[in-house]
């Protein structure tokens, strides 16, 4: 039997699969500016008043602004997902044409040595980790071959 | 406003790691910061405490529980918290209280007690914390937040990691004369680099612990350090506790995103530069008159970032100035004479009034074997979680 | 010291139990306040928050928190704590910063989401902790501390329980007339006492709820608000943030003892006393020149407990001030018109705001039903965990 | 095989059965000044230095200075002995000599109807909650009989 695959506690909303797979932000109505998590009752422009928010799907490309790994793991309330421990890298990405930076793992087996400052990334909805009848859904950061 | 506030006194405890209550290095530092400034405890009129959020509720009003344990002596109270800023917003309030006349003897304090290993929010499920949702969802520690602006100058101007050791190397002589420093002892490139890697690229020995420690410092009006005496006290120039301007696009801890610049344009400054030039302004002072500089190298890589964004150099020029030597004991503007987080480990809200110490024994001549000759102006600059940044600015 | 400063807005959402992030609470309270004040947001130099230690690390850092979801404006930053009185410490803050001449344009504010039932310590063992021991080693939860005092009342001055349900008759009329309290509903005595014992002799009816909101004041300098063209704001003449004097000899939250007067006799003024004291000492004004009191009632007893306090009337005469309707709406002087915190329920850091908020709007004679005719002179006190009072004193 | 009986985590030094039940404070080597419970570094007197705290056997018998009862049980870390809950009083005492007020649990079987603000009491050592192998003890008051 398979298990249910439901996003992360807490990342409920912030990325769909429908359509392939995208971050799912908001945009301020009035002002037209975009924000990642969603801001649900207040545009972050401060010269904007504005309050309807709506869900603004975001690029699922960009390109490597930054990038790290995680050699040791990291304490609760982060979910090991195999023992012992294997370390995983981050990446901060700019979007291409949102005009922000996302952090995000970067999806198994690919390390610190295969990325650069300006490496090109697509968005992926992977696996954070699994208990015994839930697989518990993130977003995460592929390399697109041949686009380096 | 009344006339200039003055650092009467300074007090702050060997920084280490003995599991003690926070309260008790607060009461050491704080002792010690009154018999320096020749105040005695019951004369203070107002308290402001840095606050710990790891210490349960005692720490949470961290001003009254070290009030309590130096015994209530009926002193107006607050406790500021803002992460590793808490320290600078304690002095900042203390010294808009003395500059609106209502009290011309202050204390401030800070103090903590931390956990081994890494820092981490505190139990339960809370998905409504990004600090907590950084964990979860990311496993995006400290360290991580560190190491993506220590790869942006790898990648983008040319660091090396032998660079960052350096930094090590430069603190950890610094730190070998002073004595309330936790690690006292010769660190070399060599062994910063064989150390294990945390978060690619920094190693162990490019991170900085956790301590316990205290700090504290009396300030005064100037008026009131006449009185008591204090021929030439230092004077707090600036205290810049200020916030980013929308966009901020560079990522901050313990965020998943910048804000975007699609519809508003950056502003002219970024937050990092904003936070020393907002005390320059204040005070009327550049970073060409600096004699010295504590900044907070939670990484040393950070350390090189401070260079910049307190305009020591120019953007990507950080790396010349700690190879040139400008920035150790005898060369142009020494930074973190202390030996900075490096010796001593982070104590939070202890550690921006810890900063400030230094300055003032240096400002002073009163910092021994690691003196910086002729010292006349510093600043201290941190930078913690959701946007905080701190920076204070004095001369003799 | 430049001139006064005064409150140039006020806002504050309607109290409940929504479950809603605070923040939302505190930029809906923030905004409000600030289109009273006819201030834009980017013109505001200073945020002053009020810590929540209950809404993870957002909320320790209320202020920066608060200031991120209004949109970054650069402005600088504090967030203060101190249980109940962290509102008001919050209020002394930016108040000191204008009139240290720092910034003309504040922004304080407050904001919370509690849980349900008994405030308790958050998860894990803490025996270091005295809030979490009081738990563990007594089970004495705050109504506890509340009932101490309200048995006292009855053994010693004579009170009934009677006296203490009539307060809950007087603050729910009250709060009847106010669109933003959560109970807006006439109590009878008899409800009151027919309400279940929950710490002996208080009922469930005599004991406040704990509730969400937000709360927030614009305060400027008296010369900002002429520019912007308030005729005449509400003045802020006194706030104080006093601790205890040694020996503290009344029990306060959450300790286990008293100070010992065994070597050093009590102060000549109790702790309670002294939190008023100081607001008049600092603006002159005495009891006798009071129009309106906001005045925490965590319970009923509680609130005549602060009639004395404030000296509305002498020890043990409490009762009396109540039984003759001295301190309801058409009194002598009215206490709690907003209808309190009976009809509110707390909101920690929200709560000391909105009573200043109460009082700005009595003073401009704008509180609708609930108007305190001709009312000149307010003020407002509470009492928190730790030797945490405040008081802040406003005037036309 | 009878229990363990080790003081509640966090009261370790704060009472002592030998020579009869009482609370152990500090009392300052310099002023003389005593506090409940020890202070361990600092004097209380905001006008003493000392820094020498000696344990000191404080009074086991008071004054009642006031009382109440806790009807609803306790949230943790509060642990409860019984189930369903069973209510206990609390007592603020005002210890003979010492000159301080020693906030307790009133010993079982004594409920609010039995004291009032005046009433004297002794202090007993008694079983705060048990677990499988351990007694966890800490100090209460108990009335003094013919002693109202
Ligand atoms: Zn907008
Ligand atoms: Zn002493």
């Amino acid at each position: 039997m398979s298990k249910a695959r439901v996003p992360a506690l807490g990342a409920e909303g912030w990325f769909t699969e429908e359509g392939g797979a995208a971050l799912v932000g908001s945009r301020c109505a009035t002002c037209g500016t975009v924000s990642f998590p969603k801001s649900t009752f207040a545009c972050p422009n401060p010269r904007c008043a504005g309050t309807e928010l709506i869900d603004a799907r975001l690029s699922a490309t960009g390109t490597v602004w930054s990038y790290t790994d995680a050699r040791y793991q990291p304490p609760p309330p982060f979910v090991p997902t195999a023992d012992p421990y294997v370390p995983f890298a981050l990446a901060a990405v700019e979007l291409d044409g949102d005009g922000l930076v996302v952090l995000g793992q970067i999806v198994d087996g690919v390390t610190v040595a295969d990325l650069h400052v300006g490496r090109r990334v697509e968005l992926v909805v992977d696996t954070l980790f699994a208990d015994d009848d839930t697989e518990h859904t993130i977003w995460k950061w592929r390399p697109i071959p041949d686009d380096r | 406003m009344t006339d200039d506030v003055v650092v009467a006194g300074a007090g702050m405890t060997a920084w280490g790691k003995w599991g003690r209550n926070f309260v008790e290095y607060g009461v050491e530092a704080a002792r010690e910061a009154l018999a320096d400034a020749g105040v005695e405890w019951t004369d203070v009129q107002y308290v402001a405490g840095g606050e710990t959020v790891r210490n349960g509720y005692a720490g949470y009003v961290a001003g009254s529980s070290i009030s309590q344990a130096l015994g209530w002596n009926g002193a107006q109270v607050s406790t500021s918290y803002g992460a590793c800023a808490s320290g600078a917003q304690a002095i900042d309030v203390a010294r808009n209280r003395i500059l609106a006349g209502r009290c011309d003897v202050a204390l401030v304090v800070g103090a903590d007690t931390t956990p081994k290993g890494f820092l981490a929010p505190n139990a339960g499920d809370r998905p409504d914390d990004p600090d907590w949702l950084r964990f979860r969802l990311l496993g995006a520690t400290n360290p991580a937040y560190f190491a993506l602006m220590a790869r942006r100058r790898i990648d983008v101007h040319g660091a090396a990691p032998e660079d960052f050791a350096q930094v090590k190397v430069k603190n950890s002589k610094h730190g070998m004369a002073n004595p309330r420093a936790r690690y006292r002892k010769e660190v070399t490139v060599a062994e910063v680099l064989d150390s294990p890697v945390v978060a690619d690229p920094l190693h162990l020995l490019d991170i900085c612990a956790t301590s316990d420690g205290g700090a504290a410092v009396v300030l005064t009006s100037a008026h009131k350090a006449r009185e008591l005496g204090i021929a030439s006290p230092v004077r707090v120039r600036a205290v810049s506790t200020v916030t980013p301007s929308f966009p901020n696009t560079v990522i901050e801890m313990p965020n998943f995103a910048t804000d975007s610049s699609g519809v508003v344009a950056p502003p002219p400054r970024t937050f990092m530069d904003s936070i020393a030039h907002v005390a320059y302004e204040e005070a009327g002072i550049g970073p060409e008159d600096l004699s010295v500089a504590e900044v907070y190298d939670l990484a040393t890589a950070l350390e090189l970032d401070w260079y910049e964004h307190l305009g020591l150099c120019a953007v990507g020029e950080a790396e010349k100035l700690l190879r040139n030597g400008d920035t150790a004991i005898g060369g142009r503007i020494p930074v973190n004479p202390s030996g900075g987080l490096a010796c001593f480990g982070e104590a939070v809200p202890a550690q921006a009034i810890a900063q400030v110490c230094e300055v003032v024994w240096q400002l002073r001549g009163e910092a021994g074997d690691r003196q910086v000759e002729g010292a006349k102006v510093g600043i201290t600059a941190n930078k913690g979680l959701f946007g905080h940044g701190s920076s204070v600015l004095l001369s003799t």
